[in-house]
């Protein structure tokens, strides 16, 4: 579904890619874990036309994404919720919700989607009026993913879900990305939540310092020696 | 040819009368030639800042060596420049900068062609009551050093004839809403209403003055935006309105044919800045040749000869402290039939009749 | 021995919405405090009402037993209290040295001791390498042990940590903790705000929850760990340390 | 994604022998100006230029370091300008106390406009500096009796300056004029060098940076913007009242302007390079020369630059005489699309990239 | 009383037309950022272009609408898209000078084109008014006000319940994130400046009829929009109206009962007292 290969990328002086291959089947959870820097969430900014890549290609459904800008991919289908949320702080809950239906395409399943989000999520069910901005870190956390969501997304990159949520949530929420992958959307995951996130994952990657060292299935990448010392600190 | 330096403000807020002013003298060059003086006119825009002025003057009196400099405009670059003239030792006439003080610090390089600005005020008053018996006047002018000095003259001269200053309400230019000013005024119900401010808001006064039935006996515009091919247009609003002014085409055969000549050459009325521009040049073109370009010796003609043209005698003398300083009389014209006509002094008046009290609006 | 942090009945609103509610807690000289509970429950505004970014609507907070409220944020740090933030704040277009000096002038007029101090606090959280990079560059990991190290240079008698693990994998979070373990050594006191329990269990001395707002529990780690209501509003499961 | 061109950068620099001794002798070579050349347009320009100078460096404090975008200093200018103007025609205070007194008046000013404004953020704190600074001028305008209002302040002289028994200063002419506008531009180019490398300065950019971080940090925003602010007003008056002194005569529209004055002193740091020393210098010096060149291109000859015949003086002169305000605004907006940091940006980009190309290898500048 | 209700009536009306170029401001500065000093520029081509209406085709201003809105509208699609896009992520201070010199240029070229002369658009109504209960109403000014009226209402229903201008408002807050939900933001950013445009051209094509036109007529504007939209707080709509019929009102009054001096000054005054309790505007949303 997903094929990115050869991947290089800059920032200014930069580099911080150096030609990365990597592949999503449709229906698939992967994951790509790495140090901080390693260059992750670079990986899905080139994918979603945040950034746009020195060399290399990505392809999505046989489709090359050069010259495709970012609101172009997300209407393939190719929906990320970004790093730090990026929330509208100056809208409602309900307002960044519909504003992930934008496209045309989705609106007819708006009220749908924005149930599921409600009932996925409940504490945004009862802030429906509060502004995104003044939302705490982990509730916003919740509104970023529930935006996705209302986008229908054929393959979802999640940049780092997990991040900032209780402990409660944070098993709440891998099974969250479980059930959605269920449902039917592909998952590209970026997760500092090693363990958790390779138990759920059909296949991950191992990104260091802008290459790919490893790769496997969930299982046997946690099984992993490397894998155990650098990132579960076992 | 003789070198004559020429600073106006070609850009920047004063542009509309620099323009004017560029074609007062591109007439004057013409006119010279014809009578056998070559003038090369160097050109300088002060853009209406004081400091590009001196700038100008500098170029003009070190660099290009001029005989004599004509201008600037505005009464702040005129201020900034008289004293590098001095400095200098190089002529300026200053065409049309109301601030009188440039004529009266004593300057003996410093020239001016227009009456300064308390002759407006005066002439205008002095024909109000020579029409009629007002007994109270309303003064509305803009914050500017021209409106404000001329309003400061005219009530002091109002009272010193009798008048009641019943408002004074000094505004600052650029607002399309003058209306409450007037209803002001209208509830103070003056007799006269004086008004000084530039080109088009002379216009939207009058328009507004309309609209909320501001009806005085007569409507005084101090010269500039009243003075103007603009305001004469808009009959609905001008008629029967008063303005005082540095020069008039129907003075004298002379300033009727530069009148025509004018209006054919660049398609509207020359204003009185064209006129002084185009005097300014003349004076100064031809002091400087018979003195063949030095400028010791223009200073001299300058401060000797006189002149006849478009503005009647021109000489540049001293009187009532001014020094160095052409004596006008101004004329006062009521546009009347969409035209404007001079009504006062009788002397230049040739029989036309002001209308007085001021009829109501149509 | 008294308590160098007191939290005395702290209440805060937001129009009608309580995000602390008669909060009440002691910090210890020398302790390190965890501070948990569900997203949304209000650890960072409490953390921002004790720094003096709001005012508490009730209730007093008293920092080495003198008086907090109404004081500004600047005055609280030069008192010695500094606080990380769970958004982070680098001064992007400073360099990272640059940004750990800021902190170090606090203490100091002269830039070479503060760039001293500020090489020596980079040591410390192993960012010395990227020194002349530019702060706004720096991945988010980065960012977090940045934001550590500039709030050492300010050399804070108690220090407020929110989130500083965020972001961070296992084997990362494992140098913080060590980081935070060995400043406990030297003396810091410490409250620390994190949702990695393993981490909080095996740093805290004590650990407060909060609940919508509210004091849920407060207790040893064990205790907290094995509090039912902990466990049903926090937790999940209870977790072993 | 925008990212931040460069990611490596010197860290901060320390004190340089050789940029000091460089500084020195280039106000040594400048103070030598006046002796080799006697033309008063020349002088002149020299003059703007130094005030250009002095008014961009005095912005820089406030809106290059501690990143608060006043457009409204024509407040500190004019006020300086009137205060030494109005002590000097109405009670014959000579103008180097003026001077003074101008520079005190335009911190009080700033204190009080800092509280006013620096409550304010981002856009809202440019719409306000620029509405405080309207105020003073429709102020200055309308009360009349205090400052002449539109009708200005003509200067009739200004008494000599008597130094010790046997120098006597004339302030006619341009030199002595040459001398007080370099002397403060070189004052406001050592307060920004003072500023970089100093406490302050890390503390302004903290602040422009982010103020909660840096107010966390133990920096109170407020007092140190106010400090920014003080240099700065202090600085824009003492140029304004220069500027008064030499020009001779101020009205409000003049010295209060919001595009010659407020928008100029942006304009200089923006177009020279914001938040650096010689930022403002560069900008002064070709925004100066080159309104200058476009009002008037006859200097260039009288310079010796161009030949009296020059084809690009007639150029000028027959297709720009009125066209000016539209070439500069022309090349305003191509130096800010294609040199956003600025000319000295560009020159340091063209020289890391002429140091890198011999040896392209290690460079050694992360270190140091 | 009569001078007082006078006042009041014309300081609404006038504030329509204010309301009117805040409310172009507001919206370009809500989704770009920028704030816009080529306001008045823009609002100058209005003028022009309605004035070329009338004086060659004869149109009425108002009739001329038609044209003049999707005219201006273009222009600053173009203006967008061609220059100012590429400033958007520029720091604010390299925007403000973009954009002063965008007007430098428009007012220099107008001036180059049609020289510096005042052009006055004389219609029958142009100084016309109606007398109700002793008090004169400008016609033209109601004419302007109504319309004002209009647009305001239309835009304001645009822009909370179109998907559109949500997302025009989603683009104003988060350019990365806005993309990432499938909005095209640079055809947003294209859509809020041509508008801002129109509305300033707008504005101008209103004004034509009571006012007088010339290539520097717009910086009084320019500021003019600027207390309007600080004080309604920026972004919003609501706000921009009601600051723009608040410093109508205001200026009226302050001729008659400060001076016609001071009507500036103690506009700008209300503006920063405003300012010190509402440091976001009346209805600007108070989040630092
Ligand atoms: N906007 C930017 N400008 C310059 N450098 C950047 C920028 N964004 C990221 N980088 C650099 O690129 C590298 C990779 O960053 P990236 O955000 O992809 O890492 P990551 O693997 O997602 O890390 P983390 O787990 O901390 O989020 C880092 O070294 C970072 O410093
Ligand atoms: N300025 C504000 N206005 C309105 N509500 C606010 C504001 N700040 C915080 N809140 C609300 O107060 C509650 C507490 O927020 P706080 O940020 O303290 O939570 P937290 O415990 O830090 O959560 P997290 O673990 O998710 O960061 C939240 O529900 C939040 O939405
Ligand atoms: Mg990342
Ligand atoms: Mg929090």
């Amino acid at each position: 579904m997903l094929e990115i290969s050869r991947l290089q990328f800059a920032y200014g002086d930069l580099q911080v890619l150096w030609g990365v291959d990597l592949s999503v089947q449709q229906g698939e959870i992967v994951t790509v874990v790495g140090a901080n820097g390693a260059g992750k969430s670079t990986i899905l900014r080139n994918c979603s036309r945040l950034v746009k890549a020195g060399t290399g290609a990505i392809t999505f459904q046989g489709e090359d994404l050069a010259g495709l800008q970012s609101h172009e991919v997300v209407a393939r289908g190719l929906v990320q919720v970004p790093e730090a949320r990026r929330i509208f702080p100056e809208m409602t809950v309900v307002e960044n919700l519909r504003m992930g239906s934008y496209l045309p395409a989705t609106r007819p399943d708006r009220q749908r989607n924005m149930d599921r989000v409600f009932s996925l999520f409940p504490r945004l069910g009862e802030r429906r009026k509060q502004l995104g901005g003044t939302m705490s870190g982990g509730e916003q956390q919740m509104l970023a993913i529930g935006r996705g969501l209302m986008a229908n997304p054929k393959l979802l990159l999640l940049d780092e879900p997990s991040l900032g949520l209780s402990p409660l949530f944070v098993k709440n929420i891998f099974e969250i990305i479980k059930q959605i992958n269920a449902q039917g959307t592909t998952i590209l995951l970026v997760e500092q939540n090693v363990y958790q996130s390779l138990h759920i994952s059909h296949r991950a990657y191992v990104l260091e310092t802008g290459r790919v060292v490893l790769s496997g299935t969930g299982p046997e990448l946690l099984e992993n020696a490397h894998v155990k010392k650098a990132f579960l600190g076992i | 040819p003789v070198k004559v330096g020429f600073i106006n403000s070609i850009t920047g807020p004063q542009a509309p009368i620099g323009e004017t002013m560029t074609n007062g003298m591109e007439m004057a060059v013409d006119d010279l030639k014809k009578r056998g003086i070559d003038v090369k006119v160097v050109k300088q825009d002060d853009m209406g800042k004081p400091d590009k002025a001196i700038s100008a003057i500098e170029q003009l009196a070190t660099g290009d060596d001029v005989s004599v400099i004509v201008g600037p405009y505005t009464s702040a670059c005129a201020a900034a420049v008289a004293k590098q003239t001095e400095q200098y030792q190089v002529a300026e006439v200053i065409p049309a900068a109301s601030k009188e003080d440039l004529t009266r610090l004593g300057y003996k390089w410093v020239f001016r062609t227009n009456a300064p600005g308390d002759v407006y005020a005066k002439s205008l008053i002095d024909a109000a009551l020579s029409f009629g018996k007002p007994k109270s006047v309303a003064f509305i002018y803009e914050s500017t050093d021209f409106g404000s000095s001329l309003s400061k003259v005219g009530k002091v001269y109002a009272e010193k004839m009798g008048l009641k200053v019943v408002a004074d309400e000094g505004y600052q230019a650029g607002s399309p809403d003058y209306r409450s000013t007037l209803t002001k005024l209208k509830a103070a119900n003056p007799d006269l209403v004086f008004m000084v401010s530039y080109v088009a808001d002379a216009i939207l006064l009058m328009r507004q003055s309309r609209e909320i039935g501001l009806k005085p006996q007569a409507f005084l515009g101090g010269g500039a935006g009243f003075d103007t091919s603009q305001f004469e247009k808009e009959a609905q609003i001008s008629t029967n309105v008063f303005s005082v002014t540095q020069w008039t085409p129907d003075s004298s055969p002379a300033a009727e044919d530069f009148n025509k000549r004018y209006t054919a050459r660049f398609g509207k009325r020359p204003t009185y800045h064209a006129a002084c521009t185009y005097v300014s040049i003349i004076s100064a073109a031809e002091a400087a040749a018979k003195a063949g370009g030095d400028r010791a010796k223009t200073r001299e003609n300058l401060a000797t000869m006189t002149w006849n043209g478009i503005m009647g005698t021109v000489h540049y003398g001293a009187y009532d402290g001014f020094t160095n300083q052409n004596h006008v009389q101004m004329p006062v014209t009521q546009y009347q039939g969409g035209k404007a006509v001079t009504v006062y002094p009788p002397s230049l008046a040739k029989g036309a009749k002001a209308v007085y009290p001021f009829p109501g609006w149509k | 021995m008294t308590a160098i942090l007191e939290i005395k009945h702290v209440s805060k609103f937001f129009g009608g919405l309580s995000a602390n509610s008669d909060v009440s807690f002691d910090v210890e000289p020398g302790s390190i405090t965890g501070l948990i509970g569900p997203n949304g429950a209000g650890k960072t505004t409490l953390f921002n009402c004790i720094t003096g970014y709001y005012p508490p609507s009730k209730g007093d907070i008293l920092f080495k037993g003198e008086r907090m409220n109404g004081r500004q944020p600047d005055q609280v740090c030069r008192l010695g209290m500094a606080r990380t933030w769970q958004k982070v704040r680098p001064l992007a277009k400073m360099t990272v040295v640059d940004n750990v000096m800021v902190g170090a002038l606090l203490r100091t007029h002269s830039l070479r001791v503060a760039r001293e101090v500020a090489m020596e606090r980079l040591e410390v959280v192993k960012l010395a390498d990227k020194a002349g990079a530019l702060a706004g560059g720096l991945p988010i990991g980065e960012r977090k042990k940045l934001e550590v190290a500039r709030v050492l240079a300010t050399r804070p008698e108690l220090l407020l940590l929110d989130e500083v693990m965020g972001g961070l994998n296992p084997a990362e979070s494992e140098e913080i903790i060590l980081l935070i373990l060995e400043l406990k050594r030297l003396g810091l006191t410490q409250v620390v705000i994190e949702h990695d329990m393993k981490a909080i269990m095996r740093m805290s001395d004590r650990i407060v929850v909060l609940n919508s707002g509210e004091k849920l529990a407060e207790g040893t780690p064990q205790e907290v760990a094995h509090d039912p209501e902990v466990v049903a509003a926090y937790l999940g499961e209870a977790v072993h340390a | 994604m925008r990212a931040p061109p460069v990611a490596l950068r010197r860290p901060a620099r320390g004190f340089s022998t050789p940029a000091l001794l460089a500084y020195l002798t280039v106000i040594a070579l400048l103070a030598l100006v006046p002796q080799l050349t006697h033309k008063p347009s020349l002088l002149h320009l020299w003059i703007m230029v130094f005030l250009a100078i002095s008014q961009g460096a005095a912005w820089n404090v406030i809106g290059g370091y501690t990143g608060q975008y006043s457009v409204g200093h024509a407040a500190y200018f004019g006020l300086g300008a009137y205060i030494t103007m109005l002590l000097l025609e109405m009670h014959q205070v000579p103008p180097w106390y003026g001077l003074g007194l101008a520079m005190v008046g335009a911190v009080l000013l700033s204190v009080i406009i800092g509280a006013i404004t620096f409550r304010l953020r981002g856009p809202y704190f440019v719409l306000a500096s620029i509405a405080v600074a309207e105020i003073i001028r429709l102020a200055a305008l309308d009360f009349r009796d205090f400052t002449r209002g539109a009708e200005g302040i003509l200067l009739s002289g200004i008494p000599p300056l008597q130094l010790g028994a046997h120098l006597t200063i004339r302030f006619v002419g341009k030199q002595p004029f040459f001398y007080a506008a370099l002397a403060l531009a070189v004052l406001a180019v050592s307060s920004n060098w003072v500023v970089q490398h100093t406490k302050l300065g890390y503390y302004f950019q903290a602040i422009r940076e982010d103020q909660d971080a840096a107010h966390s940090l133990g920096i109170n925003p407020t007092l140190h913007k106010s400090i920014a602010l003080a240099i700065s007003a202090a600085l824009t008056a003492a140029a304004g009242a220069i500027f008064g002194l030499y020009v001779r005569f101020i009205d409000p529209n003049i010295v209060f302007s919001l595009p010659d004055v407020s928008v100029q002193m942006v304009l200089i740091c923006i177009i020279g390079g914001i938040g650096t020393i010689l930022g403002p210098v560069l900008g002064a010096v070709v925004l100066v020369l080159l309104s200058e060149t476009l009002r008037n291109p006859g200097w260039l000859v009288q310079v010796g630059v161009l030949g009296e015949d020059s084809t690009l003086v007639d150029f000028i002169e027959q297709r720009l005489s009125s066209a000016h305000v539209l070439v500069y605004g022309v090349l305003v907006v191509i130096v800010i699309l294609f040199a956003p940091d600025g000319l000295l940006g560009v020159l340091r980009k063209g020289l890391d990239r002429l140091r890198r190309r011999p040896g392209a290898s290690a460079a050694p500048r992360a270190a140091a | 009383m009569i001078v007082f209700f006078q006042s009041l009536i014309s300081g609404i009306l006038v504030g329509g037309i204010y309301a009117l170029i805040g409310i172009g401001l507001t919206i370009i500065f809500g989704v770009m950022r920028v704030i816009n000093f080529a306001h008045g520029d823009l609002l100058m081509l209005g003028m022009y272009a309605t004035w070329l209406l009338f004086k060659y085709l004869g149109l009425d201003p108002y009739v001329a609408l038609v044209v003049t809105m999707p005219l201006l509208f273009l222009w600053g699609a173009l203006l967008q898209k061609v220059i100012i896009n590429r400033v958007l992520g520029a720091l604010p201070q390299n925007q403000i000078l973009l954009t002063i010199g965008l007007g430098l240029i428009m007012s220099n070229s107008v001036m180059l084109l049609f020289t510096s002369d005042y052009r006055i658009l004389t219609t029958s109504y142009s100084s016309s008014s109606f007398s109700l209960l002793g008090i004169s109403i400008s016609q033209p000014l109601l004419y302007s006000f109504l319309v004002t009226v209009a647009i305001t209402g239309v835009l304001f229903w645009f822009l909370q319940t179109t998907d559109t201008g949500q997302a025009i408002r989603a683009t104003a807050q988060d350019r990365d994130a806005a993309q990432l939900m499938g909005i095209n933001v640079k055809r947003m950013s294209v859509l809020a400046f041509g508008l801002g445009t129109a509305l300033a051209g707008t504005a101008g094509a209103l004004l034509a009829p009571t006012y007088y036109i010339f290539p520097q007529v717009g910086g009084p504007f320019t500021l003019k929009a600027f207390v309007v939209v600080v004080l309604g707080g920026m972004g919003s709509i609501v706000g921009a109206t009601l600051g723009g019929v608040l410093i109508g009102v205001t200026e009226s009054m302050a001729a008659v009962y400060v001076g016609s001096g001071l009507k500036e000054l103690v506009v700008y005054v209300l503006f920063l007292l405003i300012l010190l309790f509402r440091p976001a505007g009346l209805l600007g949303k108070s989040r630092a």
